[in-house]
């Protein structure tokens, strides 16, 4: 690759591996998503040293410390906010916010509605392990209604949250989902987010083989995902099913699924996928319930906003167009004044 | 003809309907004073609610103007003259009118509905109860629409000029100079030639009619103060803060970014830093102060001069992640506008039961450096400070202003910025001389301690940090026990250092004496004229006003000895005080006041006063 | 009245006055809100010692100072949680939270969305003015971008909520708005939000003369609001305009708006207004902008879901049925001891 | 046969590998040691990480016991015996072991990759480096599954069970009972008789490998200690916590309700009181610490004795609501259990650094009481009284404990309830007795200044209140300057009226001395032996252990004078002392360590002895 004729800076997976040893339990998800980022790295032509990674306080916060680039390790709940800061003062940074689902959606969650709502041109990457690992195991805003853990031992009474659907009531620019794994799409999923001009809502499913083993599992063990995964590409059929054979279809407000060769249905029936379309991607997020609906994974949503760190950048200019760049002493002079002598 | 009276200062309150624009009036009264040579010393007191029912108390507004040939530091504790444009407005300052002041009366507006609306069961004006006062009745509202009578405006905006018809009084019964208000008049409004010839119709009309009405008794004059030679502006806490830092981020030749939530009276920072677009400040406003906090502790992870600005209730919330800025050594500026608590409290009001919440509102060891502003220029001069010190020892700072000072506004003598504000030098590495393999934020200056500051975008520097204990040499995660107590330690004599880069601690006053009173903030104005007058009559009392409290200056544990007795006057129940016998071993005694209100000058003397005469 | 034979508890509105002086601004659109609560809880037929006022800080929450009612002014942002604390000590009682565009959103957007999430039976009041304006003219996040505030001199470079889609995406179970230019209507939805077993999600559009006078004009003032509302009524078509002539219909992902009796339009062609179905409810947040689109009002949106206060109540009834009442001796003395002699 | 060796006490740690069960093993040693009559404390080391990989440092779980026949208040300073499953657990718990002290090492563990994994290069049981230890090799592994080679369960369950052939091994040495232990596997896998066959199999094999081995020189026995008659349970302290406030609520016939958010070390008090739904315990997990306290604040408003539990940082979040709840005077407790700071700092470990957060981590005059528990079952004691106080005198009440105490256990004498902990008398109004027209929430006790209780649903009573400062008659929004500092003082005095209502300052020792140890919290073991030890030793040093910190017992004022000098030993940088200091004009001076890791008595020993003999 030396002779590359690119000007995009050429990296290896260990440029974005730190001194630190890595410390997840064996088998944890974490692992996978920490080696599809330092491999979608490689590939967004970010120069390294202006890669920073932003984190809460959970097992999966502690990535940041796992990272060959910049990296935050900052207090729970509140990366969104400190990114933004330094998204804001340095807007050629390329920012990267990692939370969990407590991090992210619980204590963190008016951060979390907030950048996205500004639509700061930075990437999230939201564990999603449906419960709090670092403490042990409570239920957390994802975990299921009736679950039994540590601090719900008759079974959580509190409702979830969609995620998606929250993602893009707060306003959300970008939704796409992945699980961990399949390291492959999820790499894929890191590269597009990042090319996203805005904020960046991505979601990871993730195993907490500890205190939640197998929760998706439905969705992401290899033998089953393919039944219960609609992996959604722009322009594409929604087709899945480990035959191919599955589709969605549009009836009235309803999605509904059906099966391409019978009933006369033919691959011409299936919808195709919009990630423009915010109604087709809302219902889409409303549906995903496997095993009744599949759960839809990749790019589901996509709009054009001007993001806040342009229009910043913008004013700023604006205003030193029109004034002339700043000088303390003429505002100090400037205005009401008087002379004693 | 009135005789003429020469008065060394005097203090007037306008006061009038939210609407009744006795804002500009004040200010404009002072502006002349000031342009005439005069002391001055002003603060608004705005409603302290929504803009509450016409003619009620809750929306009254009122503006003290306080003038002098003398120094002048505090708006004065007690009133000479008051302008009551309505009922409510004599009711709500009547007991801040010195016996024997005086009171010009809107007397149009002490209509039945407005009386009611005051509180008041009859005309206050006719019961006999203002004996003890000197009033004078003026017809304003008829009074400004009759003289603009020829003017082609509707009735309505004739009505709005009549506080300039009340200025117009007051600028005859004080000898002031109508020239200056009339130019500005014309530059406001300069776009409506018709407004310029009612508001200075209605000037004239006012001054006019002081001259001829019989009720006038005297006139006054007060002489032009000795003021050192300069140029002078009219400033107020909060402007003055936000241009503090807008002279430090050019002297540090560092973008500025402000993180903020708006709480009262801490708004007008961000109002003013938002206009400074052109300067390349960043104005964040964000949705809690929490956020602000750590956006501002982003953006000086990034390389920012970074501030976040807020009151009481706000800084209470960000107590988590200063935590963090002392656990990252970042330079950080967090200013506190202090109002009335505890909780919401009194949120118009002023207050210094904040600085505790600054010394010790964190978990854990997490000692930063706490700086006070004394008056509404030293604003400025302590945002430098505060700036200075982030920047040069990689430490958040505090800096504590209350409502008073940062609402009051008192004249500027404009400094010397390149020597009196010189570049600062912050720890910004220089890439092309460092090694990025021998290169670590922990490497530290051995003066201060205080560590390099690398940031993102610095190619081949990459590292991480979070909020658990570092490595004292690596920087990495720590759970070390003894390398805790080296980074407990180090953080601790990382403030104490701080000493070494501020000046001395000067003392207004004999080196040794009887009393010694210690204040610190916004109370200066009148804890140095209550020591000064006590002075002058000569007793034994000497006034360390502290700006610097944590580190305290060096030569603090000196003065103290040399008096036989300490007292700590404080807008709180004693906080200080606590500080300073703590570390000092000292046993000072507390004077304290919690009512919202500044102190008077009368009181301080009273209770120093007290303490002079007490047997021991 | 007297002989009524209900056993409803009979109030007048000066029950629900409180006698403290009421201090917002003259011509402030909250007198109308508070008159209208005055009004609804005559209706709706809880005791008045059982309801609860509890708000943050902002004009608006100074509401509860000036009902009849018990009332908690809080702090800034947290009523919904103070609010949530009550209401699970004592499940009986009728609590509304009381809140700003602000102080609900702002400050208060976690606990918002958390309060929607949980499925608390409450009822949220916001009064929106798209401004903060207790400290006197601020831009809130209901602030349309550009505007031009106290602290946005060059014009505001947020982003807006859409407040609907943000409670829908946090999983609200009731989503209504109004107007504060029609206390009847107002009067109603109260009534109807109070009448939701769950949360209750009522947006009233509120105007703040001083600091953003006018702001929702166009679909308030009376002169032209007919031609920029739409009325919803659940199982009514959705008809609107000054000659009750314009309608919506549905067409493919999107709605449009049609003439009655214009290119064979008829009134049985316009779409019939169903509040139990989510992705119409979504459309018609996402799309209502007038003039472009009318803005929806009324009941927009309302789904059944199991509250939090009565699965707390249940799971404790449940273990007390176990278990029998707790007695802490048994506690104390249960489990591993020993004696010493 | 080996000789036996009568000993006072020993400390045993066990430790190995997270999964190898080890905090069971050292709770079936302490549990039978103190069915057997010894004095007992216990100390879990929990792994600091996330399960960290098998084998490594970080994954190692410890668990400490210390048995004696005498008083046994720490889990112990240094370690007699270590039991080391795996070359981690002896690399990262040789340090705490004492010269000469034993090793039981399982040396089927001591393989190439496990040793590496440890971060050694070579087997440490085969360099010499131990030759200052007296080393007990076991094959635990493989011994324990041959035992069980008759059992017909698969050979990971086997090897499941060797933690209890270690545990046989240590009854052998320290002369346990086997029986208890037998009985509780008994019940613990009463539905798998395979496993009840097979773990005391394990049992059995360990304690008669130890029985036959040549490597064991001398067994020990530790007598019986003196103990009081009483029916005896362990208890950690988070534990006693959730006990205290369950049988508060009941003592006051009042509902519970805990709003808190997960968080180490407190999140153990929101599991144990989400177990007893069936008191109709209400535990609200809220979205964070705000809403935690905020949604306390709510269940305290509705009538409920109402919690909220958090650590350091979460705490820190809680200040603006804290004052809410000063200013709205009602009664609710606040538990910190304090870790290592500042921000995340050292999460797992204990540090007693949060007292000035405690006591000023508002804004404005915001006081509250302040209470801390000495040991685990003093955090019932303590939570029975926070809550007591804090219903008596409707006030928020901070009850302080630590990562040592909540962790640790002890052997607690069940106390009389209804003698020791009886009713308690909350401020609820009767309704039924009260008029609707007279009565107020701002009508106050006479001794205690607390308010009436008044909650929704009390029908007529209906009253409004905020966090804007309150008429002290009226209770409506008063922006009235005399009325604030009436109320100020009222909320200082109110604090300061609790005094009457705890016990007066108990001191250990003379009333009279050369030295004064002041300490308070978790810390209280270690002082309290140290002190003891000089005592014993004829030194005239005595112990004031505080658990009232604010306000502070009447009496201590008078017990600082009678000693020549004061030490206050903290695991802090000297809050307390400052404290003292400031209130009571005394010059004590500090002895602190900022580890993570509690006292050593023989370093307080040393530190007290340096004091008593140093030149004055
Ligand atoms: C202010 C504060 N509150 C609480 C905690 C304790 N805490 C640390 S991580 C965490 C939850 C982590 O859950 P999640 O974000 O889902 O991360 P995971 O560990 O599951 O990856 C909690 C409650 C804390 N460190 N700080
Ligand atoms: C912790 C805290 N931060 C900030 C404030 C200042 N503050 C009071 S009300 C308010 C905004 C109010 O806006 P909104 O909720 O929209 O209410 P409105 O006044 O518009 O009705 C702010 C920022 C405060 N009181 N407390
Ligand atoms: S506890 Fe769960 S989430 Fe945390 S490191 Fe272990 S497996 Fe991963
Ligand atoms: S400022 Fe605006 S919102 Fe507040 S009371 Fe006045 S009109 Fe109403
Ligand atoms: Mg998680
Ligand atoms: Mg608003």
């Amino acid at each position: 690759m030396s002779n590359t004729t690119t000007e995009l800076p050429v990296y290896k997976k260990k440029d974005f591996q730190s001194d630190q040893e890595v410390r997840w339990c064996p088998g944890c998800g974490d692992y996978s998503i920490l080696s599809s980022l330092q491999l979608a790295l490689i590939k967004t032509g970010k120069n390294k040293e202006d890669i920073v990674c932003v984190s809460g306080i959970g097992c999966s916060s502690r990535f940041p410390y796992y990272m060959g680039t910049y990296g935050y390790h900052t207090i729970h709940g509140r990366a969104p906010a400190v990114a933004s800061g330094i998204k804001c003062a340095n807007p050629d940074l390329s920012v990267w916010i990692i939370t969990g689902d407590g991090d992210g959606l619980s204590i963190g969650g008016n951060h979390m509605i907030h950048a996205l709502r500004r639509n700061i041109d930075m990437n999230i990457l939201l564990f999603n392990n449906e419960i709090y690992g670092l403490t042990k195991g409570q239920y957390s805003p994802t975990t299921k209604t009736g679950k039994v853990t540590k601090s719900s031992p008759y079974g959580s009474i509190d409702q979830t949250f969609n995620t998606g659907k929250l993602a893009m009531g707060a306003g959300a620019t970008y939704i796409a989902k992945s699980i961990d794994t399949d390291p492959k799409h999820m790499m894929e999923m890191m590269v597009k987010a990042d090319q996203h001009k805005g904020i960046s809502f991505l979601e990871l499913y993730q195993n907490c083989v500890i205190f939640n083993d197998k929760v998706h599992d439905e969705y992401t063990n290899r033998s089953t995902r393919d039944d219960n995964c609609l992996y959604l590409e722009h322009g594409a059929p929604m087709i899945f099913g480990k035959d191919k054979n599955k589709g969605i279809i549009v009836k009235g407000f309803e999605l509904a699924i059906v099966t391409i060769g019978e009933n006369g249905v033919s691959e011409k029936d299936i919808l195709i996928h919009d990630k423009y379309n915010e109604i087709l991607a809302f219902q889409l997020l409303n549906y995903s319930n496997p095993p009744h609906f599949p759960m839809a994974i990749g790019e589901i949503f996509e709009k054009s906003v001007p993001t806040y760190n342009d229009d910043l950048v913008k004013q700023i200019d604006e205003q030193i167009a029109k004034k002339g760049p700043g000088k303390f002493q003429d505002v100090l002079f400037g205005g009401d004044t008087w002379k004693v002598s | 003809m009135n005789k003429e009276i020469t008065v060394e200062s005097v203090v007037i309150r306008f006061s009038g309907d939210s609407g009744d624009g006795m804002q500009l009036t004040g200010t404009q009264f002072s502006n002349t004073s000031a342009a005439m040579g005069n002391g001055i010393s002003t603060f608004p007191d705005y409603p302290s609610e929504i803009r509450a029912p016409q003619g009620t108390i809750a929306g009254v507004s009122g503006f003290q103007v306080h003038i002098g040939s003398g120094e002048i530091v505090t708006p004065g504790d007690d009133v000479d003259m008051l302008v009551a444009m309505n009922p409510a407005a004599l009711k709500a300052n009547l007991n801040s009118l010195k016996p024997g002041g005086h009171i010009i009366a809107n007397i149009d507006a002490f209509n039945k509905t407005n009386i009611e609306k005051a509180g008041y069961k009859e005309n206050p004006l006719e019961t006999g109860e203002l004996k003890n006062y000197q009033l004078v009745f003026a017809p304003i509202s008829t009074q400004t629409v009759a003289a603009l009578a020829d003017i082609d405006i509707d009735n309505k905006s004739k009505d709005r000029c009549k506080n300039f018809y009340a200025l117009g009084m007051t600028y005859f019964l004080y000898n002031r100079d109508i020239e200056p208000t009339i130019k500005w008049i014309e530059k406001k409004f300069k776009k409506n030639p018709l407004m310029i010839q009612a508001n200075i119709a209605a000037l004239k009309a006012g001054r006019n009619f002081a001259e001829t009405t019989e009720t006038v008794i005297s006139t006054y004059k007060i002489p032009a103060a000795n003021i050192a030679p300069g140029t002078y502006r009219q400033i107020n806490g909060n402007t003055a803060t936000a241009w503090g830092f807008l002279r430090a981020a050019e002297a540090a030749n560092l973008k500025l970014f402000l993180g903020s939530y708006p709480i009262t009276p801490a708004t007008d920072i961000l109002h003013e830093l938002a206009l400074h677009k052109n300067f390349g400040v960043k104005t964040f406003q964000a949705e809690d102060e929490i956020a602000g906090i750590c956006s501002a502790i982003g953006a000086a992870n990034a390389g920012s001069l970074a501030l976040t600005t807020s009151s009481g209730p706000g800084i209470a919330l960000k107590g988590e992640a200063l935590g963090l800025a002392i656990s990252y050594e970042i330079p950080l500026v967090i200013v506190n506008v202090q109002r009335g608590g505890p909780s919401t409290g009194l949120p118009t009001k002023t207050e210094q039961s904040d600085l505790n919440q600054a010394l010790y509102g964190r978990h854990g060891e997490a000692p930063l450096v706490v700086v006070a502003a004394s008056r509404p220029s030293d604003c400025f001069h302590m945002a430098f400070e505060a700036s200075r010190i982030a920047l040069e020892h990689m430490t958040p700072v505090m800096l504590l202003t209350d409502g008073y000072i940062a609402n009051g506004a008192e004249p500027w003598k404009l400094p010397d910025l390149e020597k009196e504000y010189p570049a600062i030098k912050h720890r910004l590495i220089d890439t092309t001389k460092e090694n990025p393999e021998t290169t670590k934020w922990t490497q530290r200056d051995e003066k201060t301690l205080a560590r390099k500051w690398i940031v993102p975008g610095m190619k081949g520097f990459e590292f991480q940090i979070g909020g658990l204990e570092k490595d004292i040499t690596k920087g990495n995660v720590s759970h070390d026990p003894t390398n805790h107590q080296k980074m407990s330690d180090l953080r601790k004599k990382k403030i104490e250092l701080v000493a070494e880069n501020i000046p001395l601690q000067e003392l207004e006053g004999a080196a040794s004496g009887d009393l010694l009173v210690i204040s610190w903030g916004g109370t200066y104005g009148a804890v140095h004229m209550a020591v000064k007058n006590l002075q002058k009559s000569g007793e034994k009392i000497s006034l360390m006003h502290m700006q610097y409290i944590s580190p305290m200056p060096k030569n603090v544990a000196q003065i103290l000895p040399n008096f036989k007795r300490i007292i700590v006057p404080e807008l709180n129940m004693g906080q200080l005080k606590d500080v300073i016998n703590a570390k000092f071993g000292t046993h000072a005694i507390g004077y304290n006041k919690m009512q919202g209100l500044p102190f008077k000058i009368s009181d301080l003397q009273n209770a120093f006063m007290g303490l002079l005469r007490e047997e021991k």
